[in-house]
Formats: C-alpha cells, structure tokens, sequence
C-alpha cells in the first residue's frame, strides 16, 4: 500500500497526455499497456511493478482491438490503471487489472464521446478547405488532437491522484474470494481478445490451422508463440505455392481455350 | 496538366514520417479523412506551390470519408502524390483511392494487427515476465522500427504509382489468404499459453477423489481453454453479444467459481 | 483366487444375452469387451477388476472387426471370458487376455454356424412375405435372434460357471514364464487390430500419413488419439480443400471447353 | 400410384429409432436382407394399410441380398420410404438400392468403424486404466448417441429423396479419401501407445554391456511396434495369412520369447 | 600423450593407402572420417577414441562435398589427423579437429595438383585407345590410380609419424583460451557443411520446409535425424501426389484443346 | 550392325560392380572419362571380342568429358552396352550420354550424398557417441549396400534401354524436387542436433545477472545456430566467400570468443 504525491501524480498526467496523443496516430504504440504502464511504473518509483503489470494488461488487451474503428475497452487507461492501482493497493497484477476494468469503460465512453462530437471539427476543417488555407487545416487537426489527449489525461490524473483513498478503502474492504475472483476472471479475460481476432478472420477454408497451431502449442515444448508464427508463415507460403500453381492450371485451361478461339475462327 | 516540380527521394521520406499523424481529428463521421489529407499537406503544397485554387481543390475533394490500416494510408498516400505529380485528373484519382482502401485495410490489418502485435506482445511479456524492462524496451523498438518502415511504404506507393491498383486486386486475395493462415495458426498457438480456464485441486469426484480436471486433462490437455474461445467467438458472432457483456459476464463467472471454491 | 457361485454363473448368463442381443444388431456396442467386462464385474462384486480387464481387452480386439459381414475371435465372448479367468485364477488382466483367446474362437465358430444355418430361416420368412404376412415375418426375425442370442448365453454359462475348476488348475499348473509370455503376446495383439484396419484403410494416397500420425505420437507429449486425430481432421479437411480446387481447375478446362464447342459449331 | 398417407416427423424418428435391428436374422446367403426389410414394416403399412398386395410385394422385393454398414442402412431406409410414399416404380428403387449399399457401407464403416470405434476406444480405456467407471460408462453414452443418431439418417434419407443419389456418387470419393486419411493417421497414432514390443533389460551386447533395445531406441523410438504392424500388415495382404494364424503366431513367439528372456 | 611407433606409423601407412583407393571410387566410403577414424583407432590401440573422433570429424565434414568435380578441405586426412593429433597431444576430439585443418588443406592441395596433372594420363590413354589395347588403357588407369593413393599415403605417414614431436610440443605450448577456442570453432564448423548443402538445394519453393524440420527438431524430443527424415519423405511425396494432379489437371486442359481442335476442323 | 553376343545377366552383374572404378583417373580436364571407359572394357570386348578396330572406336569415343554420380554412371553404363549390342551408332550413343549425365547428375547428388549421406551420419555418429563400434561399422555396411547396390543400376540402365531417355526427361523434375524438400527439411532437423552457437553462463547483462543467452532461448531456442547457418548460406551465395576462408574465420571468431570469455 502506497500513497501517490501530486508531484507522482502530474507526472503521470504527462505521461498519460503523451501516449494517448500517440494513441490518437497508433503510431509508436505507446498506448498499449505494456509500455504506458513501464512509464508509470518509472514515475512511481517502482519500475519492476510497471512491467510486470503492463505484461499482464498487454496480454489481456491482445484482442480488444480498434479495428475498423471500433472502439474497445481502453487499453490505455487499462494498462495505466493496473499500475496504479497494484501500486497504492498492494494487490497483485492480475487483481488490479479487474479493478481497472471501469476505468478503461470511462475511457471507452470518452472515446466515443470524441468521435462523435468531432463532427464538428470536421466541418470547422471544411471551410479551411474551401478557402485553400493549409495553415488552419493543420492548426485545427492539431488542436483536435491535443484537447482529445488533455481530457484523457486530466480524466487519468483525476482517477490516480484523485481516487486513490476510495480506491484503497474499496479494495481493501474486498473479501479473498472476491479478490481471487478477479484474478480467475483476469485470466480468462485473453479469451475475449483471441474470439474477436477469430470474428475477423476465421473462416471454412484456414479453420484448420487453427487446430494445428492449438496442437503445436499443447504438445510440443514451445512457450513462446515465435516458433508457431515460423512455422505458420512456412504453411502459408507451401499453401501460397499451391494455390499458384492451381491458379497457373486453370489460367491453361482458359489460354488454350482463348488460342483455340483464334483458331476456330 | 504535369507539374513542374520533381517529388525527390527526401520527399518521400518526409512524406512517410509526417503520415504518423493520419489518424488525428478521427470522427465516425469521416474517419480519418483530416488526417490522411493534413499529412499530405506539405508534399502537396510543394508541387502546387501557393496555388490556393489546386490547394482548395485538393482539400476538399480528400476530405471524403476514408478508413483504412496505417501503413496502408501511407501506401496510398504514395500513390496519391505520383498521381498529382502526373497530373492525372483528381476525380479519378480520388476514385482510385476509394476503390483501394477498404481492400488494403484488411491486408494491413492481417499484417500489423493480427499478427506483428500478438508476435511482439508474446516476445516482450515474456521478457517482461520477471520484471526485465528489457521487455517494454524492445516493445518500443520494434513499433518504432514499424512507424518508420512507413517512409518505405510511401516510397513504395509513389514509385509503383498506377501500376499498383491492378498489382494490388490480383494478389490481395492470394495475401489475404496467407495472412488468415497466419493470423489463425499463431490464435491456436495462444491459447494454451494465454488463457487459464481450469479447475481447482478442490473440486473431486467418485470414491478415489480424482480431481475433475484430471478428466479434462486425460480427454485433452487445454481442452477448456480451447472450447472456451469458441464459446466466446460464438457468443459474439451467433448471438452478437457486446464485447462489454462478455466481459461482465466473465467476472460474474470468475467471482462465482471462486466463491465456490471451484477454481 | 475366487469361485463363482452359482447365481452368479445365472446373472452372468442373463449380460451376456442382453450384449449378444447388442451384438446381433451392432447397435449399442454392449458386445465390445469394455461394456461386457463392466458389466460382468459388476455381477462378480469387482467393478474394478471388470473395468480393467475391459480396457485390456477392448484395446486387443479393436482392430478384429466385423466389416464386411466377416465373423473374427469373438469380442464379446473375449472381453467375458478376460474378467472370469482373472477373477477365478487372480492372474493379471494381460494374462486373462490370453487365456481367454480359445473361448472366443469357440464363440466365433459358433457365429458362423449361425451365419449358415441361418438360410433356414431365410426360407420361412420368404414363405411370410409371400403371403404379405408382416406379423409372421417379424415373429420369425424375432425368433432367430433370440435363439442365437440364447445360444451365446449358455456357452458363457458353462464356461464360466460350468469350467471354473478345469481352468482354475489347468492355469494354476503354469509356469511364470508361460504366463509372462501370455502377457508378452497380449501386448502385441493390438498389432492384429491396427494390421487388419489398414488392411481395408491404407492405399498409396494415405500411406504417408500413417508415418505423420506416428511421429506425432512418439514425439510429442500426446499420450491419447485425440488430439491426433484432431490434427488428421484438420488435415484432412485442407486435402479435401485442395482436392475440390483442383477439380474446379479440371472442371474449367472442360467447361470452356464445352461454351468452345458451341462456338465453334 | 402416389400413396395417401403422409410420413409425418414421428413417423421418421420411429423409423429411425427401429432400425436399429436392421441386422438380426443376419445369414451368409442373404446378410442383412431380413432386418433391413422388417425395420421398415411398421412405417411400409402406415402408407399401404392391410393392401396385402402392396405389402407383400414389398417384402419380397426386399429381400434381395443386402449389406451395408448400419447408419447408412437407416440412411437407405429413409430413401426407401420417401420413394415408396411418391409411388416410384419398387424395381427402380430396389434398383437404386443395390448400387448404393456398397459404396454407402465403405463411407459408414470408415467413419464408425475405423475412426470412431478407436478413438472412443482410446478416450475410454484411458479414463479406465485406474478402474474409473467413467470409462465404460462414457463409452456406453458415446456409442447411445451413435445408435440414436439414426433417427437423423432416417430423415436425411428421406428429404434428400432420390436427389440423394447423384449427390452421394458425387461426394463419396471425396469423403471416402479424408475418412481414409483421418483413419490411417490415427492407426499411425495408435502404434506407440497400444503396442509394446520392446526387447527387456535382459538382452544386452558388447562390452559396456549395453541393452539391445537401447540400439532400437537410438535407431527412432518406437521403431519396433511400426515395424511389427507392417510386418503383420504384409502376412495379411501378401501372404494371406489367416487372422488366427497371426493371433497363434503371436502367441507362441510370446512364450518363446518369454522362455529365453528376452522380453 | 602418447607416442606413435614406427610400426604404428607404417601399419597407418597402409590404413591411409587403402582409403584413398576408395576416396577416388568413392564407392564404399572409407574414406570418410568415420571410417578412417575408426581403423586408425585400432591401429593405435585406442579403437574407442579412434570412433569418437571419427564420429565428431564426420559431422564437421558432412557438407564439404566433392559434388560437381570440386575438392573440398579433405575428409580423409581431417579424419585420419584428428585421431592421430588426439592420441599424442591427449586434447579432446573437438580440439583436435580445429588443429587438423592445415593437414586437410594441405591434401585439399596435392588433390588439386594430381587432379590437374593427370592431363598427361589422358594423353596416354587416348594413345591406348587409338591402338584399341585394352590391357594398357586399364594399367595406365590403375597406375593413376595407385600414384596418387601412395602419394597420400606418404604425406599421412610425415605428418603421423615424423611431425608427432614438433605437433605435441606446439600444441603443449597453447594457452587454455586458444584449446578452447579451437572447440569452439568445433563446434560451430558443422554450419560450413549444412550452408553448402544449402547452396546446392535451397530454392524459393522449399525454403518453407527447412523451418518445419528446424521446428521438429528443436520442439519435439527428436534427437536423431531419422525420424525427421520420415516426416520428409511423408510430406515430399505428398506434395508429389498434389502435383501430379495438378499436373493432370493442365493436361485435361490441354487435351480437350487437342480433342476440340480436331471437332474444330 | 547388332552384336552376335547375347549379354547376360552375370555380366551385367559383373559389370555392376567393376563400375566402382568408374573415377580413378579423375583430372580436371575430362574428369571421369577414363575410369567410365575403363569400367566397360571387359563387357565390351565381350561383345566385339578381339576386333580391335570397334575396340579404339568405342574407346576413343567414350574418352570426351564426362560428370556424373557415381550410381548414375553404372545406370548410363548399362543403356550403352544395351545399345552397343543393339549395334546403334556410336555417335548417336554418344550424343544420348552426353545428354543425359548432367541431370542425372543432379538426381544422383541429392538422394546419395544430400539425403543419404547426413541421414547414414547421423545416425552411426550417435551410435558412436559413447564408443560403440557399432557406429562406424553400421556405417560400413550402409555405403557397403549402396556400392553393391550398382548391380541394380547396371540391370535397370540394361532394361530401360532406349526407353530411358524419355522417361527420365519426365520425371526429373518431380523427383529432383521431391528431393529437395527431403534434404533441405533434413538439414533443418541437422541445426539444432549439429551446430553448438551459444554464449556461456558468464555473460550477464542487468541488474539480476541474467545471462545473454537466455534472451536468446526466450525468443526461440536455437535461434543462434539457425541465423548462424544462414550467415554461412548467405557469404557463400552472395559474397561469394571461399570455403576456406569462411572456415578461417570461424576460427578466429572462435578464439577471440574464448579470450572474451564470452562462449
Ligand atoms: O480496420 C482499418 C483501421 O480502422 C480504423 O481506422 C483503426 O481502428 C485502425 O486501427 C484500423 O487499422
Ligand atoms: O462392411 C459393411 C457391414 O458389413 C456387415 O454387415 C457388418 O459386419 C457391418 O458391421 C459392416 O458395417
Ligand atoms: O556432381 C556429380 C559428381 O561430380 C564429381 O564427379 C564427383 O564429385 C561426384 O561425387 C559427384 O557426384
């Protein structure tokens, strides 16, 4: 159980401002909870803490994805959240990373808030497009992209430096069997990430591999998915070379048929 | 009508670094239609010079709602400045782009989504797993390496210039293909090693007191995990549940079998 | 060491109709040694014996089936007789499984006395179709069933019951190294089983399968079929995939081949 | 002559929970003939009533030589009953009866047979090895739904109808060749867990005293059982030994092998 | 530390003599470092160090083939001084490997010598030839043949027998770090042998298979290439009977071309 | 002009295993041609006895360039005694060997020394590990059977007579590419067995002395002797390095790690 200063605390805004503005480009990945929480662990003195519970969150959020411009639970804020709560609660990883759950919902919401309300922006946009004036294209873009990224720090700063006697009282009033729920629910939570990868990409015909690369995992010493990821791109590319070659018999099928043609008439 | 102005290597690279910002100004309304069109801004302004009527024009006529994967829009961005370069009719070239980017969306996403993250996250966490910060470290390496490989794709996109739309709809397909092999195979192979769905010591059965995950564990190692994901993948696609109802769900499920002292 | 009362010998008699009644239909599979030796157990007050002595035998006559209308060693005799002699002699499962081996060749002489005399019957339902007499037929049927059924039953009652002394000193009069080579060739056995199903299974596509299957077995942790046939499921099902590609690349050829000739004509 | 009667859903479910002594009154002239005919009696006279014409007409068409494997007997029984029901012509369907119960039997007993019965087989005798009754008890749930299934054989006979014919000529080939496959790779599966042939500590050479069957091992694991199975493989298919000559083979290598020691 | 005798050396000699008749048949393999190994193992007594370090020489030298005509660093002699350098240094078989390298090259160099005069041998035979004397063409051959195994033989014999003093004290004087520098390099120089395997049957279409085999080996309990090898010849004639088919499907196209030409026409 | 002689089966036998002479007198300007004439003689002067002036044309002719496998050439030796006795004509013989020794050169390469050749090793140097004799003389006999083997060739090149030519154009590919992935599938399984790439326990990095290689093997076991091969593959194929110098320099690389202290 530890105490966040206001110092701890603005650092973290800052930190928070910064991944999220990377959050906005998904550009350098700073917004996955793997590396805001090692910056958050720095800040709060406790680096080791930070890394083990972004490892954690950085797997639970695997799947949570924004694609098609979808937007999930907050990575962010999840990976932010988990620090900060392991840190001023003294639980371990996986426990935090439950208790952050409504924290990276707030974000969500805030998210979608965003998105919707930039409408406005657009139009904004629109008028300095007519007028042929690139400067206040650009000065717009950006202040879109910093008043996005200051709410979600100040909502972050408030949560972390704000919240945290709440937090502490709430958490520690937690009976084991429910702090142990977390944990099992924590664990289960991968899940959710792996079936909405298998929503955009599972289909009849590479079905199978799923299976294979289930069974590689199982049954061969492997811990690591790098090794699987090899071999998958071996199977892809034998499967690639197939399919040319398939390719290559039917295009025959109808080369001959088009000389014929030539021939006929 | 061709410009005057010759787009050069440095250009390009310029063009690829600044396409980081493609996703500012996101709105459901447009999507990434601010940001795609401000990052090009720059290259634009220097074929076009001050020419407020071409600058105008070309604003307006990018500000159509566009969605596609990062790289992709680099990509695209590429072939948008050859073509202005070229100058090829706008109408047509806004056209192209509308045609292209759905298509490279799922291409790219297969790519960096599905496979390079839960690759990278595997690697790192794993390198992070006792404490190493070796593990962020090369997480922000290799995502760094990945925001700067875009000066390729905007090289890439330029220098195929029109060629690419036909390039592109013959082996998109054939990419998608093997990307979904890829991205399925690597699922399969996480889930033994992300998910723990078993039950506790204390839950037995029959006279011996076997435990009842020693039965999952003779059927099939991982079983419950497996068959979990499923339930999960079916819940979303058969029965269209939100993402935050199933997570919701979980948690009730994880507090009850803890309350009963099953897992 | 124990003795068979004589109720027992009569509950014995009364399992093995009701599976020789399975056996005839090949329905509920009660006929295969696992169900018949649990049973049986269970009648002698050691289900546990029964269950093992089950699954030695199960495993043994898994390969010596009935395809094609063929009558091999008998399972259900086999699986009974594996439970009795353990019970009666207190040798191991694996020994009993020997030992039991005349005892199915006796049951299977009888199937195919049966299976002969049987044309009998062929005759008397004839003359009940004749007549368009579907009670009458189904009587007949009926009948021949039972009385077949009832056969098996009094074979294992005699054996069982009827035997026990002969066996329980013609076995006690072994010497340990006759035994352990019983147990010895009970090990093997399985090889008749795997040899016979590839008999009617393998061909010059699959064989190489066979050899995927079996490295799997030996060098990954699998210690039971299912996985591995998870893996041939998947397999498989890519075969299918590829094979209905290929047809397609054919089918085209003849398809424009077909719109050609119009053309042409 | 179409019938007046309609098969109802019950009709087909009783038709598919009665076949199930479609083999009883087996004999090596007619194999199956009997059952197969007395399985469909109750539903024949729902559609003909007491017409004893029509009915004994229909039995003794039916009593032609006939074997199959089960399900796909049901499967047949269904088509039978669909046809009889439109007053197709009875030699047509005897007809279409006969040309099918072969390549049908094929397909049936590749999947219960050779995959099914050995995998159920391994599942089971594995959670019996330490005298669990979940063992034979999950291989009589097992088996119980396979029985019960037929109830939907008889109805996909049925609603196919006479389509099912071409369908079934058109696919048996494909699925006959995955069955294949599938079946096969679990054989090769099975070879190391169920067969031990394995030299014992006993048997050594050289000077350091080395066990024989540390060669073998050195050699590839297991290399023994795959040999043994093809060996026996080869006395049945190209010597056309007896399966119990091979079983008495076997037996008295046991005991030979058992008196000197080696095993 | 041992010392080589004169007999020794002499009864090497003959070993030496032997092998190189066989290293220009390459028919039986004695050339090879395992074999050449191993008897010169028995001829210093020490037959099991003569194995091992055959054994460790073999896989060194597993990819410097003489393919194509070329001469490789030389088999025979790297066997034949690693076991020698090993028995009178008392270096383990790795370190003794590193130090035979010069005498490899230097044989690698009196091959290429002979390889290169033998021009006159051709001239010889074709005056044979043209007097169609059969008995001289096959003298000359076998004379080639014996020059060039004797010529080995006696370099084998120097550098046996008449270096064993001026080798031991070099290698005596050797620091620790370059003996274990020298195993090192050991047992990285098999890489040498699998990259020029490479180079001759790598291609684009079965690169994927050489990371299924490293994956095999790597994640499953192999530890012999056989098995390995199995799985080759599965998956090799698997993609054969794919082939084939898709080879018959580009024929169909092309026959029904040929049958429609002729409707055609 | 067909022979009077009648070759038999003893002299194909004969002249099978007499083939294995067919190198000595290798140079580097006709390589094997004189021990593939020499191998010939005594069959040849069985079909033209002492008719000297056939004897120095088949000799002067057979005494171009010629490259081959060993086991192919005996295959070649038996097509052309198969020819000389049919009486074709020599120049015509000649054109055919000439044609052919290239690609069976290739086929002959990769099964005997790509596939046979590390397969034959690998497994007599693990019997060999721990000193058993068994190694090297397995080892023995393996190539033993293989050099007898070329009775086989002789008779097939025999039999096949004229035939082969066509066949062989036909299935080479198939075969040279069944053979690729045999032997590059095999040199993959080789890596991890025969290549020993990995830093010692004394090289730690961090706070808690974590060695290097452990980073190493959490990425993927074996990663090091994998890059390392194709570090090799890659300064033979691209740099053109030498086999000597590359050798060279692993040495050194070798020695400078031991003084770092680093291997
Ligand atoms: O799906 C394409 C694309 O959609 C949105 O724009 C974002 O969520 C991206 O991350 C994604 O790549
Ligand atoms: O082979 C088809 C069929 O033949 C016989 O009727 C029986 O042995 C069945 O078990 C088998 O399915
Ligand atoms: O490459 C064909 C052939 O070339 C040379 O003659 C020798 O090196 C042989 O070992 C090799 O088989």
């Amino acid at each position: 159980m530890n105490e966040i200063t206001l110092i701890q605390g603005l650092l973290l805004m800052i930190v928070v401002f910064i991944c999220a503005l990377d959050q906005q480009m998904e550009a350098f990945y700073w917004f996955r909870p793997m590396v805001v929480a090692f910056f958050s662990g720095i800040v709060l003195g406790d680096m080791e803490l930070g890394i083990k519970a972004g490892a954690v969150a950085e797997l639970s959020y695997l799947g949570l994805l924004t694609v098609g411009g979808t937007v999930p639970p907050d990575p962010l804020m999840a990976g932010f959240m988990t620090v900060v709560i392991a840190y001023t609660t003294g639980r371990g990883a996986e426990t935090a990373l439950g208790l952050s759950l409504p924290f990276a919902l707030l974000a969500q919401w805030l998210g979608i808030f965003f998105n919707t309300a930039y409408s406005t922006v657009v139009r904004m946009c629109e008028k300095a497009a007519k007028a042929g004036d690139t400067g206040k294209f650009t000065r717009i873009c950006y202040g879109a992209w910093f008043v996005k990224s200051g709410a979600m720090a100040i909502v972050a700063f408030l949560a972390a430096y704000g919240l945290q006697e709440p937090i502490q009282n709430f958490v520690n009033a937690f009976p084991t069997e429910l702090v142990h729920g977390f944990e099992v629910a924590g664990n289960m939570l991968p899940a959710v990430g792996l079936g909405l990868l298998l929503m955009v990409m599972l289909n009849n015909q590479n079905i199978p591999y799923l299976f294979i690369g289930f069974f590689m995992a199982t049954f061969t010493g492997v811990d690591n998915v790098l090794p699987i990821a090899m071999v998958a791109v071996a199977i892809a590319y034998i499967d690639y070379l197939y399919n040319q070659k398939m390719k290559a018999a039917s295009a025959a099928a109808v080369a001959v048929d088009g000389g014929d043609d030539e021939d006929g008439i | 009508m061709a410009s005057n102005y010759k787009i050069t290597k440095s250009d390009l690279t310029k063009l690829g670094l600044y396409s980081v910002i493609e996703q500012i100004g996101f709105s459901f309304e447009r999507m990434q239609a601010l940001g795609f069109t401000c990052s090009m801004l720059p290259t634009i302004k220097k074929i076009y010079g001050d020419d407020k009527e071409q600058l105008a024009d070309f604003m307006t006529k990018n500000m159509e709602f566009i969605n596609t994967e990062m790289h992709m829009a680099t990509f695209l961005m590429g072939l948008i400045v050859s073509m202005e370069e070229a100058g090829e009719d706008r109408t047509l070239i806004c056209n192209i782009k509308n045609g292209l980017f759905g298509p490279l969306a799922g291409l790219g996403d297969a790519i960096f989504w599905f496979t390079l993250l839960p690759i990278s996250a595997a690697i790192c966490t794993s390198l992070a797993q006792d404490g190493s910060p070796l593990g962020p470290l090369l997480y922000i390496a290799i995502w760094f390496v990945s925001a700067i490989s875009r000066i390729w794709f905007a090289r890439l996109g330029y220098s195929l210039g029109t060629k690419a739309v036909s390039t592109i709809s013959e082996n998109a397909n054939a990419i998608t293909r093997a990307a979904g092999i890829l991205g399925v195979m690597v699922v399969g192979g996480l889930i033994p090693t992300y998910i723990t769905f078993a039950f506790g010591e204390g839950l037995t059965y029959g006279i011996n007191e076997a435990t009842v995950q020693s039965i999952f564990d003779n059927v099939m190692p991982n079983i419950l995990p497996l068959g979990f994901v499923f339930l999960i993948y079916y819940l979303f696609k058969k029965k269209n549940m939100s993402v935050l109802a199933v997570i919701l769900g979980i948690i009730v499920f994880g507090i009850a079998m803890s309350y009963l002292g099953w897992m």
